[in-house]
């Protein structure tokens, strides 16, 4: 039976949408001190303010992440809840499970934790929410003993590296977004858990540029999908679609108007390459910026090319401090290769850590210390070829740097031999 | 064999990482993978993916708290054995999904599903409003200017018509994150869901000496509003500590970050900011950050009336006024901002004008604007 | 007789395009110093680099402008242009002019100077270039009492104001440009004589947004034509358009395919606000950003509305130093009221003045000191209300100031109050 | 009554201003202003502008050199006294033009125009490449990185069938700007020619002391390059002068103007720098910068091959792959800057991406790109 009133709470258990203050009611009768989670909510729901105290330093021996710390600032009132740290344990790519799996996690929480779980946190973990400090070696012990697995990232590490679904089951995957994924997160052991950076650092995978895990907004190093050839194009689809036999958008809006090529298709594309001969779809490819819209559109028409690989962008974050920052195109196009244990995308992920990792600030994520150097900087320490593909426009300002190796004569000059020329 | 607190390094295992996915694929994933050639919606929540093969997976997305208990995780294991082979998955936005090899299995499921109460809606697929993204809030952290759950059940009880049907201009992505840290990454949202807090740091000189490192606390301020200075504390003597410049401070909460001492929470200096527009596909257009829209709608637990009146509005006028196909953000850079708010008849105020960093970029260097009410 | 060899200069003398260097040769045989100025330009053409010292201070008295001060830095070989001072007339509004005023100002210039002249600077004078320090008293004394006309700006003051032709000869045009920078230049005729700014500050006046005096990249306070009801439609000419009996875009293009109303209006229509019902053009005028694109194709069928009036736009300038800075709207829509001596223009006008003199700091362009205080700042100090038309999009950053006013409780709170519901 | 040396205030005259404007009117501008209905061209340089009232105004554009003499102006005048009842006005493109009350009154102005040489070109109306906006370069400034009045002639020459016809997609509008004060206002043309140093000033400690005040010249480097130091002048003595952080100049030439001791011009190190794809008008797109795309181009009097060959090569390119209609920039924007590069040929450089403030907004933050011969 409830330990504390929470009116409050309460109201939040009507409304079609699950709920989960009933879900912890439900959880408490099992784990009690979810009665002292919903007690000091319901105290925050009436003071309008946390009562967690300042994050404290707690962890697994040997690890420098995964944990995340946390103190009730009521612990008298709720004591059930005075230790409610955070374990991270790093999710399956693609986050795919089977029940015995996850019957084996929920086993190891209700004996070690509250019995409340995220599924699942913002990064891509799976968040078990609330134990003390006295339970965490224990529940690693069993964690990599029993369960076989591992926790994920937190603090100034490798953050647990995270994808969409991909070629599991996407049409327009363009590369297995999973195997990259799980490749790196093993590759990187060591940096997910031993934090060695100025900064966290994220890195997310997308099969395609529809970027399903948001992966442009917010990784410092993020892998999307894309092809370098032809859009395969099924004309006999493209007919039905005109016809009215296939669904728009693969009947993504119920209410849709009869699809209209001219109108749905080609008017949206943002490059305007496409055009109805007839009845035949054509694209002028070499104009195509691959956005999606046509593929989204008439997933059964048209679909990627086959010289599939992918385009990495750098340093996507949140707002603090410099204000957000989308991740910026740095390699156009490069092959996603496994077997050569993707060689090409561990070469450039380690060059951006060196490089980072000696010049980068504390506290300062790789996007801002492009942006402090410039992307000029970051691209030569990458040894890549400048391109026009680096940028949305040519810079504006006439604020050039040029070196003395550059200019003829260099930059020493005598002025009494200039004044010589010009009188003062 | 167990944990030995007297031999903590005993057979210690370490840096094994995560369970390899394909152990967790249903057979028709496993057999069909990199093999799809389409996808279909055959009702709000369902639908097909066809591979080359002929064979077709069904998936079954199930809407979820993702704040949820191992009672509710079991019970979503019963449901996969009884009608998946055991299998599910989580998607990015932390929905639930089940995958059928054949179409038979789909209404047996729906079925099950809809007879265990409100806890398992099925949509969240195509023109919708799928699960909102979402952070700790007051459940779990300690910087929060709002509560995440909380209001992401008011809003989405309200909403949730629209993730049951597919019937928006397109898909409408909704995101919560309860500090300016933004871990929902909210910040590329079609409609975002920011708490913010609007009072300076205090500082508690009497616990400062011993929590943090001053120069870090003085570094962490973008603006520099804080400044060394001494002080004296509950003992008497006189420290070393900080002061706040409190006409400097946007508020952002780095220094509370970096200082435990420099606390900025208030019941009636936090609350709610809306951005709208923003979206992370590069489906015909770029990414985009979103946009500010209201600054601030006060903390009312426990259902944020005003936060959810402010979103469904948004999402009202966009349903009646975009074109099909178009997200909030490409109908407001079509119609022009002015007539967003226009039409919203969201009051525009002078916090929507960027003040900050690369602020010029965002001002108005045309004469082309439409006349609206806002034009005296 | 040419008193130096001029080889390179000489090349100039060949192609179509008018030569200067011809033109300065022929001016050489009635005023000599001009053999000094082909000379050191010559020079300069030999050692590629200005032969020109520093600008020197020269001016009349009891001005602080209008006269820019230049000396040779090879005084010897070219004495002729030892003093080589600009004198900067005003120019009359829209730079028309009779042969009877240029004329005078030719013989005033023969006397008092080289013969060579810039018809016009890029500010809008009318530039007499180079004459002599002794020279610019007796040459004032001339011009005011004899051509009863006045120099222009330079230094840091208000600078010479200009505008488009306006109604005087084009369509389009919404007020009178010329009398409205005729007025304002009369009016603040101290301000242009005597600094007594942080740094320059530019008026230009367009009629129409085609902004034919590009007053919105290049000057502090831009006033730019506008309408705020219909654009006014003449269905009969568009109907004359479609049969190609009108030349589109006025016959400015001599190679224009057979006009076609979807391809060359209504798809380059930015606002998609146009549309032809059968034959009658249809505009959604709530809709139109009176870009002009309609107008300018069909000058025959499209124009402005009849409630006319005018944009103002502050603070452009070129890069030096931020970058360069387009003028940002400030007010949309304003009356232009030559009955009241364009009293809502001029009060606007001084409330930025009084507000820059007091806080720009030296040599800070309007623009600039916009930048470091922030557009929300510029437009309380103007008085304004907020409105989305200021801007281009809404702040993307979550950082905003608020004022302990605005706050319930405001900013002062007892941290010890706080411990004691929140334990340290 | 002249100017007497002795009474210098004696009768004096101030603040007069300009000349009223009306008085110059040509009598049908008189009665027709306010009153235009609408204009034509009838050929490349001419124009006719209709009034309500019937009356016509044919409008001759003459190209001039801007830099002109006295005796040419006589000559314009002599010409405006025959044919246009002695009034003419400049653009604000520095053309010259006549304007006639009947069309009978065009051809016998053009031939006459047409029987002097080459000092009246008739042209740079509609879509054509008008008079080039220039400055004062070598023949009067002390700033300056290039000469303007020769380079333009250079220019102009080469280009001349441009500016007597009207076949090009849209307006091209041409400036140049002998150093980065930009007084040609080059910012915002569709092809904007930009004298450029590239050698950081050099410090004439002999000069330094009378000459400049140290805190401004230090003050005046936006990048913070140049900072107080001590030297020792010619005489021998150690004086409080600057030295300059060449790694951290940009070659803007601030300094130099503040400071006359610190002058940066040198015969290797300036140059020309392309940029294009601005303009200024408000018609379909916004207002837009012109974007730095050829970083250097050497100063090679008398005639600048490299520049007068690059701004041909841009011009035709766009000539053949524009759309009607279409400005430089707004071409740059449809096909994307890369395709610019690809179709140009002119090489891309690291120097055309931007490193100053509000670079960010310039990288490309999406996958939205097209593959040109850039991408290996
Ligand atoms: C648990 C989680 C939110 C959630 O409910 O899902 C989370 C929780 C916290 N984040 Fe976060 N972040 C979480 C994903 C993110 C994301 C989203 C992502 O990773 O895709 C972001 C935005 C993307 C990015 O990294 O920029 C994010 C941006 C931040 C930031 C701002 C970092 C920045 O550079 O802008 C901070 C501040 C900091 O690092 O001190 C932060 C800090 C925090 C801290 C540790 C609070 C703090 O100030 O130290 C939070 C602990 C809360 C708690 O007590 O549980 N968190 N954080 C997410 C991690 C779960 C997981 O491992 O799956
Ligand atoms: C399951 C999931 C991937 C995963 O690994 O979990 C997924 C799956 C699919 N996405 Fe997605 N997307 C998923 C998150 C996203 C995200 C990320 C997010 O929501 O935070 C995005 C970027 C969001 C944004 O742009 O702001 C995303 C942008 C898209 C788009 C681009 C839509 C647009 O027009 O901008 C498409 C294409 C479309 O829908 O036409 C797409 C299309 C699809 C398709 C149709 C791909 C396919 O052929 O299977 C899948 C079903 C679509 C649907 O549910 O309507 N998916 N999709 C994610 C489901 C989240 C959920 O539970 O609602
Ligand atoms: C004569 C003229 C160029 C021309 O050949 O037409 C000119 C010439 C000079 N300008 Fe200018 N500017 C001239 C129009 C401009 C314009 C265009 C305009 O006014 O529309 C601009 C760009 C618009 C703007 O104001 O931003 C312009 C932006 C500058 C700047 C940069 C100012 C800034 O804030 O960015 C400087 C540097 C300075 O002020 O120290 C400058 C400085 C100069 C100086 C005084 C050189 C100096 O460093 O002190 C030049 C004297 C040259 C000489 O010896 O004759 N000039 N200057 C133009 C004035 C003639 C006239 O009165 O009609
Ligand atoms: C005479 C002049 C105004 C003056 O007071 O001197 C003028 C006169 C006209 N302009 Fe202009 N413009 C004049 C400089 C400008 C400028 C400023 C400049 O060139 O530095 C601009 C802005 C440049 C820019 O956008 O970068 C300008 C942008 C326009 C436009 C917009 C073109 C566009 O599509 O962007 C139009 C409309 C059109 O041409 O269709 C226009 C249209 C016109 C019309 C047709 C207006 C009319 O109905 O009479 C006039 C004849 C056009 C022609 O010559 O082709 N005028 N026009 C200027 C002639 C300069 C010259 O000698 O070449
Ligand atoms: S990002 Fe592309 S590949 Fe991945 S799930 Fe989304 S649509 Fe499929
Ligand atoms: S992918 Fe996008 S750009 Fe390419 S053809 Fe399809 S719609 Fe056009
Ligand atoms: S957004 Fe802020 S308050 Fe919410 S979880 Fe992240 S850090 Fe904590
Ligand atoms: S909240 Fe942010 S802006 Fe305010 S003092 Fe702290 S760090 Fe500075
Ligand atoms: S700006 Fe407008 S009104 Fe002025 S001349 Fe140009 S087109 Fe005519
Ligand atoms: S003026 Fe511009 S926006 Fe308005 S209708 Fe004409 S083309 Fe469209
Ligand atoms: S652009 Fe520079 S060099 Fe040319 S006139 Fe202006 S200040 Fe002098
Ligand atoms: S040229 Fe410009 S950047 Fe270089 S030192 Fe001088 S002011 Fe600084």
């Amino acid at each position: 039976m409830p330990k504390h009133d929470t009116p409050l709470l309460d109201e939040l258990e009507s409304g079609p949408w699950p709920s989960f203050v009933t879900d912890i009611k439900r959880q408490a009768e099992q784990s009690p001190e979810c009665w002292d989670i919903l007690g000091q909510l319901e105290l925050s729901f009436v003071d309008k303010i946390t009562h967690w105290k300042h994050g404290g330093i707690v962890g697994v021996f040997g690890y420098g992440g995964g944990i995340v710390g946390r103190y009730s600032d009521k612990p008298k009132e709720f004591p059930g809840v005075a230790h409610f740290h955070t374990v991270r344990l790093n999710q399956p790519s693609s986050k795919f499970y089977n029940s015995a799996k996850l019957r084996a996690i929920c086993d190891l929480w209700e004996k070690y934790g509250s019995g409340m779980t995220n599924m699942h946190g913002s990064t891509g973990d799976l968040v078990l929410l609330g134990t003390t400090t006295a339970n965490l070696e224990p529940l690693f012990y069993d964690l990599t003993h029993d369960l076989n697995q591992d926790l994920g990232g937190s603090g100034s590490n490798l953050r647990t590296p995270a994808c969409c679904l991909g070629t599991a089951r996407c049409e327009y995957s363009c590369y297995d977004t999973a195997s990259l994924c799980h490749h790196l997160t093993m590759h990187y052991q060591d940096e997910i858990h031993r934090p060695a950076f100025p900064y966290k650092f994220k890195f997310k995978m997308s099969g395609c540029p529809n970027d399903c895990v948001a992966s442009i907004a917010r990784s410092d190093f993020s892998v999307i999908g894309t092809w370098r050839d032809d859009i395969r194009i099924n004309q006999a689809e493209v007919a039905k679609y005109i016809s009215g036999e296939n669904k728009p958008n693969g009947g993504a809006k119920t209410d849709a108007t009869a699809f209209d090529m001219e109108k749905d298709v080609l008017a949206l594309c943002p490059t305007g390459c496409m055009r109805m001969k007839g009845d035949e779809l054509q694209i002028d490819n070499k104009n195509c910026t691959r956005c999606m819209h046509c593929l989204n559109m008439m997933p059964k028409a048209c679909r990627p090319g086959l010289v599939k690989g992918a385009s990495i962008l750098c340093g996507a974050k949140a707002p603090i401090l410099d204000g957000a920052q989308m991740a910026t195109l740095t390699i156009p196009f490069i092959e996603i290769n496994p077997d050569n244990d993707y060689e090409e995308i561990i070469e450039v992920i380690e060059s951006i850590w060196d490089w980072w990792m000696e010049v980068g600030k504390n506290r300062e994520r790789v996007g801002e210390t492009i942006q402090r150097v410039g992307l000029p900087t970051f691209i030569k320490v990458l040894g890549l070829d400048p391109i026009p593909q680096h940028v949305k426009i040519p810079r504006e300002n006439p604020y050039v740097f040029w070196t003395s190796e550059e200019v003829p004569g260099g930059f020493d000059r005598d002025v009494r031999e200039f004044r010589a020329k010009h009188a003062q | 064999m167990a944990y030995n607190p007297d031999k903590p390094m005993e057979d210690r295992i370490t840096d094994i990482g995560p369970p390899h996915f394909e152990q967790f694929y249903p057979q028709v994933i496993k057999d069909n993978k990199g093999k799809w050639l389409y996808h279909e919606m055959i009702q709000p929540g369902v639908m097909v993916h066809v591979s080359e093969s002929g064979a077709e997976c069904y998936t079954v997305r199930v809407g979820a708290a993702r704040l949820i208990s191992i009672e509710l995780i079991r019970e979503m294991c019963d449901i996969a054995d009884a009608h998946a082979d055991g299998c599910m998955r989580f998607t990015t936005r932390n929905n639930l999904e089940y995958m059928l090899d054949s179409k038979d299995k789909v209404q047996p499921l729906l079925d099950d599903l809809a007879s265990r109460g409100n806890k398992f809606p099925v949509g969240g697929t195509g023109a919708c409003i799928s699960n909102c993204v979402h952070t700790q809030g007051w459940i779990h952290c300690h910087t929060p200017a709002t509560d995440a759950s909380g209001v992401v059940k008011a809003c989405m009880d309200e909403l949730f018509d629209y993730f049951t049907t597919m019937t928006l201009p397109a898909k409408v992505k909704l995101a919560l994150a309860c500090c300016l840290n933004m871990c929902g990454a909210v910040h590329c949202s079609d409609i975002a869901i920011l708490g913010v807090h609007r009072k300076p740091p205090m500082i508690d000189h009497d616990a400062i000496s011993g929590l943090c490192e001053l120069p870090l606390a003085i570094a962490s301020c973008p603006l520099g509003a804080v400044k060394p200075a001494k002080a004296t504390n509950a003992a008497g003597e006189e420290i070393k500590s900080v002061q706040v410049n409190a006409d400097r401070c946007m508020f952002c909460g780095n220094c509370y970050t970096m200082c435990p001492a420099m606390p900025l929470a208030d019941p009636d200096g936090d609350g709610i900011a809306i951005l709208v527009g923003g979206k992370v596909s590069n489906t015909r257009s770029n990414p985009t950050f979103s946009k500010m829209v209201i600054p601030f709608l006060p903390n009312t637990p426990p259902r944020w009336p005003e936060t959810v009146d402010a979103i469904k509005n948004i999402v009202e006028v966009y349903a009646k006024d975009a074109n099909q196909y178009e997200r909030i953000g490409e109908w407001c850079e079509r119609i022009g901002w002015e007539m967003f708010f226009e039409k919203t008849g969201i009051p525009f105020t002078i916090k929507s004008i960027d003040d900050y960093r690369l602020a010029y970029d965002t001002w108005r260097t045309t004469t082309n604007f439409k006349f609206t009410s806002h034009v005296k």
